[in-house]
């Protein structure tokens, strides 16, 4: 077992530990710490891949802008029910959905057996944020214009919908 | 364009004038509608002239194409006539006017719109009697369904809504059958042309199915017995102004459709299912008259009388033989007539009296002679009297069908007494029975009446009479789905 | 290592995150799962770009875009959920079921 | 001469037209005139059309009435001895009638409608006697029997006259529909329905017997309808709640011969075939005793006369079934003016009296001499009296039935005519010499009929009694060498005189007339002696052996049956089906929009239970498209 086996086994236990936890936590607070866990272990694989960058901006938008953002949207929310909320739902829906997802586990575990693409990419770690920058900069202009009037349009729409009934008259 | 494009699309004339008026303006706007429904008539005369002097009135332009080589499809503006449906252009025409001329006296409100969609009703009527194209037939045969729907729902009587919807809901799986037909058609000879069609050779099985399919489809129609619910609730419900049209004309698309298509296309799978369509036509003979017999309310009973005068159709066209199809023609046209005038009749009767219960109506001819007679000859002329046209088409069916089905058409035969009990029936209790109805003052058959009656009881006793009047219309239809069967 | 471990993680994460986002009650919590999915996503792209069959960088920008959509939707997703808040004093999701036939 | 024959009929259909349209109330003495102006033309014209084929022969002419394919049905006119002599006899007895009805009919505020309907029915009988084909025939047969329903149910206003109406119309279009059914047989077998096709195809065997046996059953079916055998007789003593008048015409000369008419037209078919001569012989010998022993004790002047109708129909059926064809039309036309003057007679009772029921008359010979003397000649006319014409067509009758050694059916005969004459005598007395006295007051009120009514009854009865002499024993048989020289199916049977049975019959007559004169006159027997001793048996006879209650019980019972079952079926089974089709599309609608509950995470899982089934699906199947 090569260290890179284990590095990954680590890293895999514990996004999979942090996602289980947040769907058995009984605090809603601590099921977004459990998954900022996750997705910390999940830059750490991003690492393993050789996409330092993006593992980087994993760490700063998930782990650190999506939760903060959540936290805040826990904050102003109440939650009434959180002692009473409960993992799978009492009806048949939860078992079902259950149930679903071991057979689409299996399924893709079955369907992942038969993927061999063989080629592997030898140099994407060498200077990974200048590959990615010059491709965006060059390749990509267009997308990434878009995506960020995209997110201009999402945070002005978001600020348009939080933004009180009465401030609008 | 041709004398039958302006002939389907003349009450266009009428539409746009309607429109034109304001809606306050009432009487011009009534004076409008009947002026413009003759304009049809005048098309339809002209047409039936150029039809007998051998005129090809036939038209076929280009319209719809698609698809790829070698997968391409078209689809062709045709517009035709044969004998038969010439006929059925003129009947649908003067049946019109007739019911025109009812509405305006007997609709009260939202005229101009009744008058709009009847006209728009009319082009439907028109359109299906006069394509050459299994497609264009459809689409006319649709326009005559959505606005039927909105007269029942929106002029009819208590349980209006309820029967538009039945109409709609059974016409609408009938045309979706046919679509369904059609479409079959359309993918396995190329065309959609009536005459392609026929001449295009099918497997046996194809055509067997397609023709059930076909059966079902103008089986709602026509009607058929287990699919005849909606036919009496439209005849209850609608106004009788419209079920002139409804009885005289659409129904008759059905027994045109089975012959048109039903023998037209599959003239031998037709010859296999002859029995059962036989059967089918003694069982709405016989289980029509036998439920008029113990009807109670006017209207309810002629809608079964209509079954089971569509079962001597239904005979008839079983009987696939020359006198057969002839009778089936004859009596499509015959109790067109009869029912628009027995369905005026009964306007008048609820305008005046206000109720169509056979028990309250007693004595109807002490308090409008005038009426009571002509529904007395107009039953009479139902009952298949000679003289009248309902004989000549029952001689002819029975003549017919006794040649290819003797045990059917004897079992049949017990129609024509039942047929006899139940019209005597009604039009005994209500013309001369026990005076119920006392209130005096109440108008005869006058002025403006005077026209329906006179022009539908005119045409009974004219092809009633004179039945080559008709027959040599009809005799080239008859020559060539004979022909076709090879008989 | 071969890319069948990263799928196989990938799809578990799916497959929790989709579970999650269809029992749980609690609005923000099926928000957070649809984030577990994306992120599971996310890895599969990650993982393509080094093991694909044709390794590139491509699939890590696509992982770019995908992040920053992803941002966007909780921004929005968030949004939503406050003004709903607001007018219904809940954010069970049982609650919120105007679309009843 | 005989080429004017198609015209006849269209005079009387003048009269409907016109007394249809004018037919209001200032108009009325116009329409009376009009009526019998019309009739009195067609009149002439028919014994034109006599003359002439006496001196002629036949004659025919057709033109196309309807074709099919190749088939031509045509209508036209056909003048041989049996319809020309038919012509007469109907003409003749229309207009006698159209007088008498202005007599009788005098004051009646629809006077232009009954016109326009005894016109209708003239025309309708005329061109019927003048058809050269069945269909033809049927059609002018179906509206004769129209003519006779409207008038029955001239006084609508009486249930019982619209009962009666009814029950014609429709006793008689089951009987049609067997002749019509027959009728297309017939075209399907001859390929025409020309009647010198059909002789032709009969002689020459084209049909075989079986089928010419069902034919000629079948149209006989429909002679019995119209005729008034059994069993479809009992419309005939109902349909005298019509008028007088059109009893006198529709029910006792004219339409009601019809039947007979179409078995003597048809005679040849008929006599190819053993079998149906026999049951039309059965028929009307069943019929005459039956309907003879209903009339013995009728109480309605009218009934007993329809009855008597029915009986001698059966006379004549009998005659026909036996191949005496000059018999039968013989006795056709001397019943044609007896029974026609009995009506009229009996009108003419009934108009001064005002009453139908013979226990309300009595006496009234003191009263009304004239016509006491006129329904006397009618009573011994059919009575059987010697040198009256009914003796000598009876007569006839009776020797075919010999000839042809039925001897049951000749015993029936004779019994029956025993009867005739003892119920007719008994009828006589009760009405005109009982002793009975009517209350003073009603008596005063009665009084002769007027002039216009006598008159028509004075011709009629002097050809009861002369129209025997156009074929006798003495004289030569005229009229059966003049009816088979027209004809050359019919072989005429060569007359012998049976003196024994002239005998036999003359005494059964004055048999009967004296145990009447013993019963209602003198009162020696006692009247009541077997009504009392079989009281069930009196009542049954009464009520025409309860044929109508019969029929009520199962035909019209099972009609109605089939009717209520229908609506059930419709109701329930129908209905029911469609609702349940109905509830079944709201039962899955309903389940549907459960679904449909709001829950985005419903519809999510549901989306995801279904992508793993898809993907499940694809990994068994091996593939995923």
């Amino acid at each position: 077992m090569t260290g890179e086996v284990m590095i990954f086994l680590v890293l895999a236990t514990i996004a999979i530990f942090g996602a289980l936890v947040m769907l058995n936590a009984s605090k809603v607070i601590h099921m977004l710490l459990a998954l900022v866990l996750t997705f910390l272990s999940i830059a750490g694989l991003y690492v393993m891949l050789s996409a330092e960058f993006v593992a980087v901006v994993q760490v700063l938008i998930y782990s650190g802008a999506i939760s903060i953002m959540m936290i805040f949207g826990i904050m102003l929310t109440k939650h009434h029910h959180d002692a009473k909320e409960r993992t799978y739902r009492s009806s048949q829906r939860g078992w079902l959905v259950g149930v679903a997802m071991v057979l689409f586990f299996g399924i893709m575990y079955v369907l992942i057996e038969g993927v061999n693409f063989g080629a592997t990419a030898p140099d994407l770690h060498v200077e990974n944020t200048k590959q990615i920058g010059l491709s965006l900069y060059s390749h990509y202009v267009i997308p990434f214009e878009l995506v960020s009037i995209v997110l201009l349009v999402a945070f002005i729409g978001a600020i348009l919908l939080a933004k009180r009934e009465e401030d609008t008259e | 364009m041709g004398w039958l494009t302006l002939l389907v699309f003349s009450p266009i004339v009428g539409i746009v004038l309607l429109l034109l008026v304001p809606s306050t303006q009432a009487k011009l706007q009534k004076r409008i509608a009947v002026i413009c429904s003759i304009l049809p008539l005048i098309m339809s005369i002209i047409v039936y002239q150029q039809f007998h002097s051998g005129a090809d009135l036939s038209i076929r332009v280009p319209w719809i194409s698609f698809g790829q080589y070698p997968f391409s499809f078209f689809v062709e503006y045709e517009l035709g006539v044969s004998g038969f449906s010439l006929v059925l252009l003129l009947l649908t025409a003067v049946l019109m006017i007739v019911s025109m001329v009812t509405a305006t006296m007997q609709i009260k409100k939202g005229w101009k719109q009744y008058a709009l969609l009847t006209l728009l009703l009319e082009i439907g009527i028109l359109g299906v009697f006069a394509s050459q194209n299994l497609i264009l037939f459809f689409i006319f045969f649709e326009l005559t369904l959505v606005p039927m729907f909105l007269l029942i729902g929106k002029w009819g009587g208590m349980e209006k809504e309820r029967a538009a919807y039945s109409y709609l809901l059974y016409n609408g799986i009938g045309s979706a059958i046919l679509l369904i037909v059609i479409i079959v058609l359309f993918a396995n000879v190329g065309s959609t042309n009536y005459e392609a069609i026929a001449n295009a050779s099918l497997s046996t099985e194809l055509s067997m199915g397609l023709l059930i399919s076909l059966l079902i489809a103008f089986g709602v129609k026509l009607p058929i017995v287990p699919l005849h619910t909606w036919m009496v609730r439209v005849h209850v419900q609608a106004p009788p102004a419209l079920v002139m049209i409804h009885a005289g004309v659409l129904l008759k698309i059905g027994a045109y459709g089975l012959m048109q298509f039903g023998i037209g296309f599959f003239p031998a799978s037709f010859q296999d299912i002859a029995p059962v369509v036989a059967i089918l036509g003694l069982v709405n003979l016989l289980y029509g008259a036998c439920i008029a017999f113990v009807q109670k309310e006017l209207r309810s009973l002629f809608a079964y009388s209509s079954i089971s005068h569509m079962g001597i159709v239904l005979l008839g066209i079983a009987a696939m033989n020359e006198a057969g199809l002839q009778g089936a023609m004859f009596q499509t046209i015959s109790h067109g007539l009869i029912a628009a005038l027995v369905f005026f009749l009964i306007g008048v009767v609820k305008e005046k009296t206000e109720t169509t219960y056979i028990t309250r109506l007693g004595g109807l001819s002490r308090t409008m002679p005038l009426t009571a007679g002509v529904l007395l000859a107009v039953g009479l002329a139902s009952l298949g009297l000679p003289g009248m046209s309902g004989f000549v088409s029952e001689f002819m069916t029975f003549l017919g069908i006794f040649e290819s089905m003797p045990v059917i058409a004897a079992i049949g035969t017990i129609g024509i007494i039942l047929t006899a009990a139940y019209i005597l029936r009604a039009v005994m209790d209500i013309t001369f029975g026990k005076e119920v109805l006392a209130q005096q003052g109440i108008a005869d058959l006058q002025g403006k009446e005077w026209i329906p009656v006179s022009i539908m009881l005119g045409l009974i006793l004219l092809i009633g009479v004179f039945p080559t009047s008709l027959t040599h219309s009809i005799q080239t239809s008859v020559e060539a789905i004979v022909l076709r069967i090879g008989g | 290592m071969t890319v069948h471990a990263f799928l196989l993680l990938a799809a578990a994460l799916f497959a929790l995150g989709l579970f999650g986002a269809l029992t749980k009650r609690n609005t923000v919590i099926v928000l957070i799962c649809i984030e577990l999915m994306l992120n599971a996503v996310n890895l599969n792209l990650v993982a393509f770009s080094k093991f694909g069959v044709n390794p590139a960088i491509t699939g890590q920008i696509f992982s770019l875009f995908s992040i920053t959509v992803a941002a966007a939707e909780a921004a929005v997703g968030l949004a939503i959920l406050i003004a709903l808040y607001r007018n219904k004093a809940t954010v069970q999701v049982e609650d919120m079921n105007e679309m009843k036939g | 001469m005989t080429q004017i024959a198609w015209i006849i009929p269209f005079f009387p259909l003048m009269t409907f037209l016109l007394c249809f349209i004018f037919q209001k109330r200032e108009w009325h003495h116009l329409c009376s005139r009009v009526g019998i102006m019309t009739t009195g033309l067609a009149l002439i014209g028919s014994i034109t059309v006599l003359i002439g084929q006496m001196i002629f022969g036949n004659s025919e002419a057709v033109i196309s009435w309807l074709s099919i394919g190749d088939t031509v049905f045509s209508i036209g006119y056909i003048v041989n001895p049996l319809n020309a002599l038919m012509l007469v006899i109907v003409s003749l007895v229309s207009f006698l009638v159209h007088i008498y009805s202005k007599g009788y009919m005098a004051g009646e505020e629809r006077l232009g409608t009954f016109y326009a309907y005894l016109g209708f029915f003239t025309f309708a009988m005329l061109a019927l006697v003048l058809s050269p084909n069945l269909l033809q025939l049927y059609m002018f047969w179906e509206l004769v029997g129209l003519g006779s329903f409207l008038l029955i149910g001239f006084y609508f206003h009486k249930a019982e006259a619209r009962a009666a109406a009814k029950k014609a119309f429709l006793m008689t279009r089951v009987g049609d529909v067997g002749l019509l059914i027959g009728m297309i047989l017939v075209f399907w077998q001859v390929g025409s329905l020309e009647f010198s096709a059909i002789f032709q195809a009969v002689s020459g065997g084209d049909m075989d017997s079986g089928m010419v046996t069902l034919v000629a059953l079948l149209i006989f079916i429909g002679a019995v309808g119209k005729s008034g055998q059994f069993p479809l007789h009992s419309w005939l003593p109902d349909a005298m709640e019509g008028p007088t008048p059109v009893s006198a015409l529709i029910h006792a000369a004219t339409m009601v011969a019809a039947g007979v008419y179409l078995v003597a037209t048809l005679f040849p078919l008929f006599e190819a075939s053993d079998t149906a001569m026999l049951v039309v012989a059965i028929t009307g010998a069943f019929t005459a005793i039956f309907a003879a022993c209903i009339a013995i004790v009728q109480t309605d002047i009218k009934r007993v006369l329809a009855y008597s109708t029915v009986s001698q129909l059966g006379y004549m059926m009998l005659a026909l079934g036996s191949a005496g064809y000059v018999a039968g039309v013989f006795h056709l036309t001397t019943h044609a003016f007896f029974k026609a003057l009995l009506f009229l007679a009996a009108g003419s009772v009934i108009h001064a009296a005002h009453t139908q029921l013979i226990g309300e008359m009595g006496g009234l010979w003191k009263r009304m001499k004239g016509t006491g003397w006129l329904f006397l000649i009618g009573t011994l006319a059919i009575a059987g009296m010697p040198l009256f014409s009914g003796f000598f067509s009876k007569e006839e009758v009776l020797l075919a039935v010999w000839k042809e050694e039925h001897y049951v059916l000749f015993t029936l005969g004779l019994i029956t005519a025993f009867l005739t004459a003892f119920y007719m005598f008994r009828l006589f007395f009760l009405v005109f010499m009982s002793k009975k006295i009517i209350p003073y007051k009603r008596r005063k009120k009665i009084f002769e009929s007027p002039r216009v009514m006598i008159l028509p009854m004075v011709v009629l009865a002097l050809l009861a009694v002369g129209a025997g002499y156009i074929h006798t024993g003495w004289f030569g048989p005229f009229l059966g060498e003049w009816l088979a020289s027209g004809n050359e199916y019919i072989t005429l049977h060569p007359h012998e005189g049976a003196g024994w049975l002239m005998a036999v019959t003359t005494l059964l007559t004055f048999l009967g007339i004296w145990m009447a004169y013993l019963m209602y006159q003198k009162e020696k027997l006692d009247r009541n002696y077997l009504s009392e001793a079989f009281p069930g048996v009196y009542e049954a006879v009464l009520n025409g052996f309860f044929v109508d209650v019969l029929y009520q019980r199962t035909v019209v019972f099972a009609t109605k049956c089939l009717g209520i079952v229908g609506t059930w079926v419709e109701r329930y089974v129908i209905q029911g089906i469609l609702h349940f089709i109905e509830d079944i599309t709201i039962l899955v609608t309903k389940l549907a929009s459960k679904l449909q509950n709001g829950q985005v995470q419903t519809y999510g899982a549901m989306v995801g239970v279904g992508l793993v089934v898809l993907l499940l699906i694809g990994l068994m199947q091996g593939r995923f498209f």
